[in-house]
């Protein structure tokens, strides 16, 4: 079955406002085109979930006020620090905040992949993460023969899951590798948006070694070819990332006019969207 | 203390801890413990596995995110550390926001694996680089994970020591606290007391001062340490060790 | 860290009397060579557990008395048709029987590999299955509004799992391919043997392509090279299944004198011992 | 019935029910399901994917034996095909024995995935090829998977069709039992009522006979359904449609 092959920003306006979007931690593929595409065509209302953390794609969208809730175990741009518009948004607390801890988000996931409607998950009790998830609840393990408390999670289900890959083919199938969480988002999730760098037209589930780390395209509601789509971040064993730029981020986000000018530059200016 | 680094006298400690388990986890950004675990690898004979979270690469994991957690959760990691921008007095960690967590004062990245880890691996070393009553506190404004849990909650794992850039505290389970355990070279006893914002228990008879790595072990650091960590954390190897990275 | 590499009859050593084994069905990577080697040793008490079913190899193994009992949701030799050894077996309620459905084993394992003590399921209320089950538990979704049973499976952990595959390296490393089912036995499970077509000096973690198909040697307690060593079962992408003597197989044990005929012949005959 | 055969009737019939689906599973096994599924895949004009279980091949699947039980379970699987040993009246589903659970007269090799996919799959159509009082029974000996459930069970699946060589029922959901829809060409109600060990509905009028695939349908089962079945089912489809395995 041939996938629905958009360009990005006709892939990004499948995603309504209010969507809750699965999005992953900056040292994986992460879709940093159609998240400029998505700022360009003004989402608002976002829940986004880190998976199990995220940092500068999830920052620009909070800057850019297309989020309304951040659900995440942390919110980091690694070596350039703590992410300014996220810890703005925090201070003045203009954002519902889901504070969570890594495995319960991968659980919680799990959950969803699995059709359950919950998953229980050790730790966690006593700690204000718990205290501050209404949404969650403690209760005991039925196994144990005296008192035994445990987390429930319940499943955690996304609308859609927004990555980047370096390898897609025309089936739809999408090459990961070990960054198996981006597989588990797209089982986990309603929908699943993929840009690649390259979309190929061969079956890359013809082969056992790359049909190994390939999601499968019954997951995925449309893919777009995006070359450098991670860019400024970069991909395992394809770019690095842009570290100036990011360390340019990174400033320019500290100041609300720092960020609109990087805004302006980078993802409205003509210029940016003719590199696209 | 000679020529010997405050660096190298952390790394030698906290191998110290780390000798003789299977697999040590480190998380991202942790230069120090994560020389500690090389050097503990080192001298353990090809017995002891390390792994580094929130890596790209460095790790040997092959099923996403959620394996190091499920490892742990298994059993199958023996020692990890935790940070925190409060630790207090009774071993809670803080790594989400000081002030009212609605609307804070400042706001960190979050809690990461903390909530789960700190009660599922046996030694959890907490390690903090600022000593200073600002950090090391009489309570934290948010537990991201408690010190100790009630006698009824599933926890195999917990606290074990936490090391500062001034001292090595072991941790009193029973008495659910903290006690003194060295005071690294060239600080004291009164130093630690006024830079502590939380009270912690005395050793019987004199503190000692946390030993310096042995000649072996120091050659070791700054051979084959120095080497592979200047892989990871390039920056880090230059400044303390004087290793550039391989061109 | 260099695996510990074992001959195939050391392997099995290392599996004791009494110990739950976790096997794959014969479409997925089965160690036979290790399981006549388990036969020849005199393995008594085994729990031997389908992944979520087995075949052949489970036959082999209670037919020559190894086996206490079997937990599996089938035994099929399929289209060789129903395993002789375990229907007589069954019949005879010589072996304790505990009948499963594919997604509760799956989902039991999951549990043990997440270290949680038990996970929900969907279905199974009002199945004989669950009314057989005295070690599953019906509660309720405590997420749901109103009354909701769900049945708890406790965490299945088995004391070894057991597997071939066609590739691992000396690091204790092994390549599964897509049959992750594998790897999650490996990682529910205590310890995890494993025979190979061919223990390769290279690391196979080293090839982001290979790596993602590889079982890390993390969970692997020791390897032992096994050429054929899934004979007379094929393996995927590699050698096909000897039909002939599968159906050789699924005649002789219809009766205990073909049985204990094929057993001298091909598992304890001093040629067969030289071929392994 | 002319040179129409038992097993087209039987692809044809099938393939009507499952028109319009997006993901269609079929055991292992079971050729003329699958060949009914492929049928419906090549009018689907490409919107419907077909994948097979319990194979090596012929799925498109990465995550190992759980994903296909996941998928349904998140309701990414619109129809599954189920037999029996026994099938009973009000659609209970046997696997398992027949006889004394404990020690049986006879055991089958157990209830695979049905104990699960009954429950979740929207349609699961019941698919039996002996059509004896010997198999649909008055009760079943053992429940791998009951045909109804209590209100308060959560079970968007359930029995869709009973089909077998000689008619095709109907379910009706609020009575809890099946209702005939149609006989197969040559057969009769009064052999059907001999033939069935348990009660059973009838249509008002006249039960009609199951339609024969229409000319295009016919040429396609013959054509590119054959040739797909021979790569999984090589011996049915040579037996049925003289299609030999490729060289």
């Amino acid at each position: 079955m041939l996938a629905t092959q958009l360009s990005v920003d006709d892939l990004v306006s499948c995603i309504p406002d209010g969507a809750k979007i699965a999005l992953p931690p900056d040292y994986s593929y992460c879709a940093l085109a159609a998240v400029r595409a998505l700022i360009r065509r003004g989402a608002r209302d976002l829940h986004i979930v880190g998976v199990p953390t995220f940092g500068f794609q999830g920052d620009m969208l909070i800057g850019a006020g297309c989020v309304a809730t951040v659900e995440t175990s942390a919110v980091t741009l690694s070596e350039h620090g703590l992410a300014p518009r996220f810890t703005k948004a925090i201070k003045e607390a203009s954002i519902k905040m889901m504070d969570a801890t890594c495995p319960a988000v991968h659980a919680a996931l799990q959950a969803s992949e699995k059709g359950i409607p919950f998953i229980p998950l050790r730790g966690l009790v006593g700690s204000d993460i718990l205290a501050n998830r209404s949404d969650w609840k403690v209760g005991n393990n039925p196994f144990a023969e005296s008192d035994d408390p445990i987390v429930y999670l319940p499943a955690l289900r996304p609308d859609v899951a927004l990555i980047h890959a370096p390898l897609a083919d025309k089936f739809g199938n999408v090459w990961i590798g070990v960054r198996r969480e981006l597989m588990l988002m797209a089982h986990a999730s309603a929908e699943t948006y993929v840009t690649a760098e390259k979309i190929v037209d061969y079956n890359l589930m013809g082969d056992l070694k790359t049909k190994a780390g390939t999601i499968p395209g019954l997951y995925v509601s449309a893919i777009a070819e995006a070359e450098n789509g991670a860019w400024p971040l970069g991909i395992p064993d394809g770019y690095g990332a842009d570290h100036p730029h990011l360390a340019k981020y990174a400033a320019d986000a500290r100041s609300d006019q720092g960020f609109q000018r990087y805004m302006e530059q980078f993802v409205f200016g003509s210029a940016a969207q003719a590199a696209e | 203390m000679t020529n010997v680094l405050l660096e190298e006298v952390l790394i030698g400690a906290i191998a110290n801890n780390l000798d003789g388990l299977r697999h040590v986890a480190v998380g991202a950004a942790s230069p120090i413990p994560g020389a500690a675990a090389l050097l503990a690898r080192s001298r353990s004979n090809g017995t002891m596995r390390v792994s580094v979270l929130g890596s790209e690469d460095n790790n040997f994991f092959t099923d996403g995110g959620k394996e190091i957690f499920d490892v742990a959760g298994q059993g199958r990691m023996d020692a990890f550390f935790l940070s925190g921008a409060q630790i207090d007095g009774k071993a809670n960690v803080n790594l989400v926001a000081v002030g009212d967590y609605a609307q804070p004062k400042a706001r960190f990245p979050g809690s990461f694996g903390s909530g789960y880890l700190y009660f599922v691996v046996p030694r959890v070393i907490l390690f903090r680089l600022e000593h200073t009553p600002r950090t090391l506190v009489e309570e934290v404004d948010f537990i991201s994970a408690p010190g100790f849990s009630d006698d009824n909650v599933y926890r195999p794992g917990g606290p074990y020591k936490l090391i500062t850039d001034r001292c090595l505290f072991d941790v009193d389970k029973e008495r659910r606290c903290f006690r003194l355990e060295s005071v690294h070279p060239g600080h004291t006893v009164e130093e630690i007391h006024i830079q502590t914002g939380f009270k912690f228990d005395l050793p019987d008879g004199e503190v000692p001062v946390t030993p310096v790595p042995d000649a072996a072990s120091l050659a070791t650091i700054r051979g084959e340490v120095a080497k592979e960590i200047s892989e990871i954390y390039p920056a880090f190897a230059a400044r303390v060790f004087g290793v550039g990275k391989a061109a």
